[in-house]
């Protein structure tokens, strides 16, 4: 069912021109998605998903729109041969790709037999926190945490490259 | 649009009321974030977006003289400085760069729990800042343009 | 300290861009970097020479043992890398005070600064890691800092050209994602050594082989191997000087370790080679990109996209030689593998010669160039040494990789590659002749026009000298380059 | 036919029409809404992987035995960030080349770049 609405509104945001309409259809996505992520258990994934998909993005998105003249694309000729051609093709080698998967929710798949079991079994005599993927995110795996943090800084301060005028006065006085 | 916004007496009013609040819950969910879902990043997401809520509602240059850009610039860097900070930490106990054991060396797991939090705080902060610094370019963009 | 030494390696520049951030002060943020950036390259000669000495180094985050915690793994191949990117950024830093200030904003330069760093340290990342999900978060890191630094070139077309490359490097770093995910599916782990000692048993599945196409497809674009390379020539013409020079030394280096880790440490020589034949699509890939790259560079008038199309060129080169690996004993890999390094010190120098070009006559156009080999003696010189080392003439470094890649073509006694080899050396040598005789034999429009600056002109002359140093004493780079081809055969590290 | 491959062959619809839009697309900003699409279907595959049957969030509970994979979720968790990240750099570039360039249609910039070489 939400896979279904899921793949509605991606092909409305395919079929829609109004740029508006396509960035709200997109935070619904990232919502719709969020709520597929509980019923798959990832609580933790799902609240950033709702936070960032349908919150932060779309606010960004909205901001940007805010500063266009025009928020319709233009239409354009619908059916490009070379393109259509790449994900016809991308998604052929996913699916041929899917075909050796472990069913999905296999308790038995080799993704819950290696690494994963320490997490569950042991990280709360190791780290004593009852949330799992707090203990993997912040200790097992706190060095992607915090590459993670400087991916952020990143874009902040990329952000601030592109968009950021100088604040005159404090500026001049400093040169 | 946002003048409107601007001039709305039961916004103005209900965002009042309100923003507290979403700065309680993302601290709740910065701290609570061992036992149920959430932690550092998404109480940054939280946090940042009561901040914006009042930037849309009282408007920009009332938020920048609450929240003053080049200080949020700064908490940003302070953020990533906090977790690097917490790794060098654990070098000069002689661990590994982010072993938490090494910080309490009666219990690692009071180590661990002091690290988590530390660098859960760093991360919440540096979001925070990240995000409410984007918005803030964003939005002035337009603004000056 | 020194256990702490590959850790220290990507920590210490990540950490000087938040503390460039706070600072600001230009002066200090001059100092901190160019600090930085030496003990760097101090830190990377130390593990390379340890890592020959006393073999592979392993260092685990956070003290949680691989696979459960994320591993640095330095080995001949990675220590070889991470002393090229450092080198170039140790050459590269001196010489930004003084180009930045003619092509960014005052207000901006310490940021630009921090972003620098971020991109360093995500190379650096990158190339040390033994977590191939680690692998991605660096990636990023050094992406995103590159769409910026591109950026902020002179001009619209900069934007423009930034935002081409953050569209192809998303694509090309979400198919990484995917190709991580499903072998993280099909094997159970992250860890790169780990995962190499358990994909055996599940070698056989269509998800591997999804997974190597994703992965490999991923990592040529990053790599902007012909067909995907159309984000490379906006890129590298349109960025500022410093960050062009910096990119097209480092980067597309990076991205060949990469793929150079994908193919032969995590599915190993068998699987890419005789399972899936990535020799046989590689080799025409490969002369294609060395031929049409080289042609289009004979036409161009802008001198910087000149050198961005024979970047592609030389791009086609390493490919050429990887793909030979399977037939030749350790040659082809050999020659790509030292071509890494004679590449970024010739095609860095070449860039920062254009970069003084534009500090003095603001263009790099053709037909602004005219007459400034007499204007411009010493950053002419040297850009006619680059030039040389490009052809491959011999005697430069540049002739020693050429050397090797032709050694391969023989030893598999293909007689019509070598003759090809050298016949793309003649289109080389078509294209940097077209800017010689603009700048030597035209008269100048400005006789008054002054040399750039020694702070600038230095750097650019100690990657020329290396490169002619290097020609004649091949051993340290040969060396090195060739345990590396044969740690990734599977011999000693 | 292995129905428990359903969800994943979804996803896989849903990937490529977020790549579909990202690459035929002339408008910049459309491009990015197609990113966006692609990249939260790539998270869905990871965390699909991760479901384990009669399993539950991986929070350490009194009774609970199964527990879902907490590692792909803290992976995506990253990855997350790593795309709003992006989204966010790649709106400044939009709202750069709308400002110099007046439009954010593809076919129209190229136009304008072969005027001014």
């Amino acid at each position: 069912m939400l896979l279904t609405l899921l793949a509605a509104t991606a092909i409305a945001i395919i079929l829609l021109h109004d740029l508006f309409a396509s960035a709200m259809l997109s935070g619904i996505f990232s919502l719709l998605s969020a709520a597929l992520f509980v019923v798959m258990d990832a609580v933790d994934v799902a609240f950033t998903e709702a936070a960032v998909g349908a919150g932060i993005s779309t606010v960004l998105m909205l901001g940007t729109l805010a500063l266009m003249t025009s928020t319709r694309e233009k239409a354009v000729r619908s059916f490009h041969p070379l393109p259509c051609l790449v994900v016809l093709l991308t998604g052929a080698v996913l699916v041929y790709g899917t075909l050796d998967m472990p069913r999905y929710g296999d308790p038995t798949a080799v993704v819950h037999q290696h690494v994963a079991p320490r997490y569950i079994e042991e990280s709360y005599q190791e780290i004593g926190v009852p949330n799992m993927v707090t203990s993997v995110l912040a200790s097992y795996r706190g060095y992607d945490t915090f590459g993670e943090t400087c991916v952020v800084f990143t874009a902040a301060i990329g952000v601030l490259l592109l968009l950021g005028r100088p604040r005159n006065h404090e500026e001049e006085e400093e040169l | 649009m946002k003048q409107t916004m601007q001039r709305d007496l039961i916004l103005r009013v209900v965002s009042k009321v309100l923003i507290p609040y979403i700065f309680l819950f993302a601290l709740y969910v910065q701290f609570h974030g061992d036992y149920g879902p959430g932690g550092g990043f998404q109480a940054g997401v939280i946090f940042a977006s009561g901040i914006i809520l009042y930037a849309l509602v009282f408007g920009l240059r009332r938020a920048q003289a609450t929240f003053n850009p080049r200080w949020v610039e700064i908490f940003c860097a302070l953020g990533v400085l906090l977790f690097g900070g917490v790794g060098i930490w654990s070098l000069f106990q002689h661990g590994n760069f982010l072993d938490y054991n090494v910080l309490n060396h009666h219990d690692p797991k009071h180590g661990q729990h002091l690290g988590i939090l530390l660098i859960e705080l760093g991360v919440g902060i540096a979001v925070t800042a990240a995000m409410v610094s984007i918005f803030f370019t964003f939005t002035g963009r337009g603004r000056s343009a | 300290m020194t256990e702490h030494l590959p850790v220290l390696q990507v920590i210490l520049p990540l950490l000087s861009a938040p503390l460039c951030v706070v600072i600001r002060h230009r002066g200090a943020i001059r100092l901190l970097t160019l600090a930085v950036s030496w003990v760097s390259l101090a830190i990377s000669g130390t593990l390379l020479a340890h890592v020959h000495q006393h073999g592979p180094i392993s260092y685990e985050l956070g003290g949680w043992a691989p696979p459960w915690g994320i591993e640095y793994r330095v080995d001949a191949l990675n220590a070889y890398i991470l002393l090229i990117v450092n080198m170039i950024a140790a050459i590269v830093l001196p010489y930004a005070p003084k180009s930045l200030a003619r092509e960014v904003p005052r207000h901006k330069q310490h940021l630009f600064m921090a972003t620098f760093m971020l991109c360093l340290s995500g190379l650096l990342g990158i190339a040390i890691t033994g977590d191939i999900f680690n692998i991605f978060v660096f990636l990023e890191i050094s992406s995103l800092s590159s769409y910026v630094l591109i950026s902020m070139g002179q001009g619209r077309r900069a934007l423009t050209a930034a935002y081409q490359y953050l569209i192809m490097g998303t694509i090309g770093g979400t198919f990484f994602l995917i190709g991580i995910g499903l072998l993280y599916m099909m094997t159970g782990t992250l860890n790169i050594a780990d995962m190499a000692s358990r994909i055996d048993e599940v070698m056989a599945t269509r998800t591997v082989m999804a997974a190597f196409a994703f992965l490999t497809v991923g990592v040529c674009i990053k790599l902007a191997l012909f067909p995907l390379h159309a984000w490379l020539p906006n890129a590298y013409t349109f960025a500022p000087s410093m960050i062009t020079a910096f990119l097209a030394a480092t980067a597309t280096k990076v991205s060949f370790y990469l793929l150079l880790r994908i193919l032969f440490t995590v599915f190993g020589l068998h699987y890419a080679f005789s399972t899936m034949h990535i020799g046989r699509v590689l080799l025409p890939i490969a002369l294609l990109a060395i031929f049409i790259a080289s042609t289009v560079a004979i036409y161009q008038t802008n001198v910087k996209r000149l050198l961005a199309y024979s970047s592609l060129a030389q791009v086609g080169y390493m490919v050429l030689g990887l793909s030979l690996a399977h037939v030749t004993d350790g040659a082809g890999l050999t020659a790509a593998i030292l071509h890494l390094f004679n590449h970024a010190l010739m095609k860095g120098g070449l860039f920062l010669a254009l970069g003084c070009v534009f500090f003095s006559i603001g263009s790099v156009h053709l037909k602004d160039m005219r007459g400034i080999g007499r204007t411009m003696p010493w950053t002419m010189a040297a850009f006619v040494i680059g030039g040389l080392n490009l052809i491959g003439v011999p005697f430069t470094c540049g002739f020693i990789s050429k050397w090797y890649l032709l050694l391969a073509a023989l030893e598999v006694d293909a007689l019509w590659l070598a003759a090809l080899i050298l016949i793309s050396s003649l289109l080389a040598a078509i294209y940097i002749w077209k800017v010689i005789e603009v700048a030597y034999f035209q008269e100048p429009d400005d006789p008054t026009r002054r040399e750039a600056p020694l702070g600038m002109l230095l750097p650019v002359w100690i990657m020329m000298l290396a490169s002619i140093v290097f020609g004649f004493y091949t051993r340290l780079p040969l060396g090195a380059a060739q345990r590396a081809a044969e740690f990734l055969l599977g011999g000693p590290a | 036919m292995n129905p428990g491959l359903y969800n994943y062959w979804v996803v896989v619809i849903l990937m490529m029409t977020g790549f579909y839009t990202l690459i035929t697309r002339g408008n910049l900003i459309k491009k990015l809404i197609g990113l966006t699409v692609f990249q939260v279907s790539v998270f869905m595959l990871y965390i699909t992987m991760g479901k384990v049957d009669g399993g539950t969030a991986p929070i350490l509970t009194e009774g609970v035995e199964v527990y879902s994979n907490p590692l792909p979720h803290v992976l995506i968790l990253t990855a997350i960030v790593v795309g709003v990240a992006t989204l966010a750099v790649g709106l400044a570039l939009v709202i750069r080349i709308h400002e110099a360039y007046g439009t954010v249609e593809d076919d129209e910039i190229q136009r304008l770049n072969e005027d001014t070489p």
